[in-house]
């Protein structure tokens, strides 16, 4: 085990992927000479050369399809959004390249390619620059999405996310990178896609969160033992597919949840886990699911307001006791 | 303005950077008479004066090509199978054993095959958009697999699931078959990326329509397909419409070579009602793209027909269509070979039983391929097979 | 009343509407001179002429923003998308200028406008030309979306969206175009934005369902009329904002509540109305609610997989029957 | 190639619907040496020259330009005012008091206040990209809401809501103010879509960044722009890096000007040092631009301070960095006053002093103004007050 930082630790899962495997290659802005604006892909330029770590102009619908192109002819691209904000710019390579070209193939191309980048908050940086994305690729078949909440996970996920013959979106946190953990160093540390962990066990109440929002779940339970209420929190992990049976199993023993995730609410992951879990586990809940979510309004700029728009913790440590019946 | 501080430093970056290989900024055809001198002042004045190539019709015989005999009586087969091949698939529209839109290539044919024969078909990629039955022909693709992904059977280059408009070969290397208008030439641009990186010698035709210059995609996959010095030739079909919107009422400017200035690219006219004119286009440039010089090509034909099968085509008058249909790839390329000999009218007739005969054995397969079965409509999505669905 | 096409429904509210404002201008791929890639605008370029009914070359992004522009400027844009399919190469435009510029300038600019087309599965047009977009665009605060599913509503409601001060996106179907119905012709018909409209009464379960899929509901709602179960068919009209209330006084009444939606059901509408209904009506449900979607696939092309792809009305029937434990 | 025929078609159908005017193909700056001969046949070849005007600095003097000696004052004045407002943003910002992301326009000052002195503040039109303060300054909004937004208030330009990158005024025509590079560009080409509709007489400023040019809205917006001849100019602010990405290492064609040839648009190419050299340049093609004649500005200058506040600026030299600084607007503007005797020493100290002043009050002010009420996150998002948002 070594102490990484979450940028580290995916930097690190890179790294071992291009060692292991000369087809990968990382393309976006600023990746190779300003060692990322981020600094994620820090030294790989030196490391790699510039062949395989390559800087492009402010295009992300071309580099996208690019990255497509180059994957349906024998090569694995990790492609960097500079931020998922800006993927909306590039979003068709995704939705109808990226997803679909197998299909239409009829299985004949298949399309090895990570998407990733910082998604979801960051700060004050007002509308445009704030968006959860997840809500939204999660919607495609064709597509995994990804969404870790530690490093740890973000080095074993995003190694099995580059090793994959599928395209996969690959969701990281601008306010996370310098997050400290402890990571696996076995030689071939893989997460596998697609199921969750099971972060804490309790038995009265379960508390879904992923990527940041995992945080929040983890102060709640904490708050709520010391008032001797025993919080499950899972991290789902994977957005798409979602691990719905170890939540289904989880809520068949507390039969309540809340849904952390700072998307909007509408049409949102909080959405789809509380159509499955009523679908699957109907006779096991005891009080309605809840989810604390981002406002559903525009991100503000303004300090105040935008602690005001993210899903709080209080109001998250509320939802517990309220489905618990606690007050 | 210090011009040459600032050009200097950038050298050694996009030394680094760019594939490894540094950008080559000169351009046989194009010269800045001001902007590169080596003056450390603002230019009093820029010129930009560019040259391109044209490729008209009847210019090149097949010898200087070095196409064989052959080879050209396949050009001509070719280019009537296609038509045929469409032909027939039309009446089966009809028939409602086809469904979706079809997008016929009726009049381009020449564009197809040239481009074919003059590509290692198999080592070097192609990629086009939903204008597709004929490229996927003269790659050689069966008449059979076609008609049967038209009719959506199992039997079919896409085993029934694309349809008309996304016909796939690996074999073929044909990579598509694209329906969002312009968003496949970026991955045009992936494809010959990956050429270079695997330095296997291969290069990339990228066929797109006049109405998908409109389209931010290509404005990005050129510049980094130049940048990047990818073996990709960007290949406008300009037949002059895009549905019922001419060139003139979409474009500014309705030269396309002249898009080619803003990335320092060498691009060419050509003739594409003669497929020699088409093919030693594709030769010179292909030459370039192996060499690391992309570039774009500005390829003139006519579609003979409606945008798709539901089209009134109101905006186009009679007169011109029939005089389009003059100047047809297919009798162009038949008198070449009657003039020289190269076959005769038995021949000729032979040739055309032979491909009716194809079109209806395609028709026939077709017919007789299964159906996909239902749990098949969850296969080819993603790799696993245990991948969890929702139901 | 008069017997129109939902196409004519939505020209006679275009033109009823320009007719009445001169701010009001029609741009889009085949709008004028080809008179409409599905004849919607007929006629209308020689109506009003080429300053107010537009043709545009093939950029998506580049009008959508132009339209922004304008609407930021004074006009009324009404910007038609060929199909919304093709939105997604402008979608940066409505996610983070049309739906946000209101909220980032503090409310100084606003920005009227509808973008419009046809939306959802249309025929054989294999997996890019299929896309449900409901979902997607429905996460977004700052925009509305509306999806009639008949002439009427079609007449009322985007006479209502292009008076609307905010932008609005109006979803169509290529395959509903045809379809004749009852419009109103009161002079200045308008159908509230954000009402649920309750086709049928009853009060053994609840279907809800939009556009094309409240056919299927209605079909249904026959199916189980003959078996003395009634159906209350609510058409939510509006997707954002949604008008739960009606839905979930429906509920109070049914118990029980089956969605049918064309989308992809990860994420979706159907995800959104579970989580509210259960929040607002948890303990007046006797039965998981159940959605009937598309398959959570892309779109295939063959003729017998598309009719598989596509919500059934089998299915929806049976899951009715099963919510209602009638079997 | 029947290019006649093609040609007249198309006149009468261009005529109909863009916007009312038929497209008008010549321009002044360019000569299609073969392409427009009335010919029924290919091309031979053909050639495009190209030849752009070039604003340099100290070639223009205020009198020549219209400007009083005022408004000459004023230029100087706000420059400084730019600048002193922005030195002590950043420091704010290291006191936590502005949040977010800060991009200074530190050393382009000439840019903005050059644009403002050559159109009609108020009734024209301007849209730009997320490095927007200095812009804001020149078209007459307060140090004081611009320093509030910075700060978050309610007394912000944008009530604290968009922050540095989303300044706008309704009252100054400040469209804003983008974040998404390239995004607003099409905006822009709409801002003066509806000029043009409602017969106002204005026109649009469209800046954006040299990195912005790799975005494919440019290009649509730029055809759309020429296409419908709208009154707009397209305004490359080329300070050479986008980040720590020159534009060598991001563009097979550095110079900005030949993209223009892809859409048939005259361009330009401007010193950004001199506020006389871009008024003049901006008057001139505002002057196109009224008269139906979008053009492409590419202004060159300088950035002197990081992208934005965390950026270590590894990608220049510090030599490259301090002899851009030796070309400073304002120092040269003082120069140009002092030269023609135009104010004197103590003026310049007492017009330092005021700018001061005007800062150090618009500190204050934001930290005097309140910030926005909790219950305000809903507001501004749609028309309606009763919108029923999730809870
Ligand atoms: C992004 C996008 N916008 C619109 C369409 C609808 N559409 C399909 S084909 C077509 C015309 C394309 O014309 P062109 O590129 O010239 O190709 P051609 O049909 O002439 O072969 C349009 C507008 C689309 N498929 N994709
Ligand atoms: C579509 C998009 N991609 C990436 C970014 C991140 N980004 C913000 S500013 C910037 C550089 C822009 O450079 P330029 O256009 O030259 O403007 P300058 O900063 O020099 O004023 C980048 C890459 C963004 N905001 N939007
Ligand atoms: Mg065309
Ligand atoms: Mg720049």
């Amino acid at each position: 085990m070594a102490v990484l930082q979450f940028r580290e630790a995916i930097r690190a899962a890179m790294t071992e992927e291009m060692e292991r495997d000369e087809r990968i290659f990382l393309m976006g802005e600023e990746v190779a000479e300003y060692n990322g604006a981020y600094k994620v892909s820090e030294g790989m330029l030196a490391k790699f050369g510039p062949k395989r770590v390559i800087d492009t102009p402010i295009s992300e619908n071309g580099f996208a399809g690019l990255g497509v192109g180059a994957a349906m002819n024998g090569l694995r691209p990790i492609i960097e959004f500079m931020t998922f904000n800006f993927s909306f710019v590039a979003i068709d390579q995704i939705v109808n390249n990226a997803a679909k070209i197998r299909y239409m193939s009829g299985g004949q191309y298949k399309i090895p390619i990570v998407f990733r980048g910082p998604n979801g908050a960051a700060g004050q940086l007002a509308a445009t620059h704030n968006t959860s994305t997840e809500s939204i690729y999660a919607t495609l078949p064709g597509i995994k999405v990804i969404s870790p909440s530690n490093p740890d996970d973000a080095k074993g996920l995003l190694k099995s996310a580059i090793r994959d013959e599928n395209p996969v979106i690959f969701l990281e946190s601008e306010s996370m990178y310098a997050m400290k953990g402890e990571v696996s160093d076995e030689e071939d540390y893989l997460i596998p896609i697609g199921k969750a962990r099971i972060a804490r066990e309790g038995d009265d109440v379960t508390i879904v969160a992923h990527g940041k929002s995992y945080w929040i779940a983890l102060r709640v339970a904490d708050r709520l033992a010391a008032e001797s209420f025993n919080a499950e929190v899972i991290d789902p992990r994977t957005i798409r597919p979602l691990d719905i049976d170890t939540i289904v199993e989880s809520i068949k023993k507390t039969n309540r949840c809340v849904i952390i995730d700072e998307s909007t609410p509408f049409a949102s992951i909080s959405s789809e886990i509380t159509y499955q879990i009523q679908e699957r586990a109907f006779d096991w809940l005891d009080a309605p699911i809840v989810r604390i979510t981002a406002k559903d309004t525009p991100t503000p700029y303004a300090r105040n307001l935008m602690e005001h728009y993210m899903p709080g913790e209080d109001d998250a440590y509320e939802a517990c006791r309220r489905v618990m019946y606690a007050d | 303005m210090a011009n040459e501080t600032r050009k200097s430093h950038a050298k050694g970056a996009a030394a680094s950077t760019n594939g490894g290989a540094p950008k080559k900024r000169t351009t046989s055809s194009k010269e800045k008479i001001i902007l590169d001198a080596s003056s450390d002042s603002f230019p009093e004045s820029i010129e930009v004066a560019v040259k391109f190539e044209t490729y008209p019709v009847d210019r090149y015989g097949h010898e200087e090509l070095g196409l064989s005999g052959e080879t050209v009586e396949w050009m001509y087969r070719n280019m009537l199978l296609q038509r045929r091949f469409e032909e027939r698939a039309a009446q089966m529209y009809g028939k409602q054993k086809i469904g979706g839109f079809l997008h016929l290539y009726v009049g381009q044919e020449a564009v197809s095959v040239g481009a074919a024969a003059a590509i290692n078909v198999g080592e070097d990629s192609v990629i086009t958009a939903y204008r597709d039955h004929g490229l996927g022909l003269a790659l050689g693709m069966s008449a059979d697999e076609c008609m049967a992904e038209l009719f959506g059977k199992v039997g079919g280059c896409s085993k029934g699931k694309g349809g008309s408009m996304h016909f796939f070969s690996k074999k073929r290397r044909l990579f598509g078959g694209h329906g969002i208008v312009g968003a496949h030439v970026p991955i045009g641009v992936g494809i010959a990326f990956a050429h270079k990186y695997k330095e296997d010698g291969g290069i990339c035709l990228t066929f797109f329509g006049d109405g998908a210059v409109g389209q931010g995609a290509i404005h990005e996959a050129s510049n980094l397909a130049s940048l990047y010095e990818l073996p990709v030739i960007l290949i406008i079909e300009n037949n002059q419409y895009a549905m019922g919107t001419s060139i003139e009422r979409a474009f500014a400017e309705t030269q396309f070579t002249h898009q080619a200035v803003g990335y320092d690219m060498p691009a060419a006219l050509v003739d594409g009602m003669d497929p020699f004119s088409v093919c030693k286009a594709i030769q010179d440039h292909g030459k370039m793209a192996r060499e690391g010089k992309p570039s774009l090509l500005e390829i003139r034909t006519y579609r003979y027909r409606g945008h798709s099968m539901s089209d009134p085509q109101k905006y186009r008058t009679k007169e011109e269509l029939e005089s389009k249909k003059n100047d047809d790839p297919i009798l162009r390329m038949k008198a070449y070979m009657l003039e020289r000999d190269m076959i005769d009218d038995a021949k000729f007739e032979a040739i055309d039983a032979e491909v009716k005969q194809e079109v209806l054995d395609a028709v026939a397969f077709a017919d007789g391929s299964p159906e996909p079965a239902l749990e098949d409509i969850y296969d080819d999505i993603y790799e696993e097979s245990d991948y969890p669905y929702l139901f």
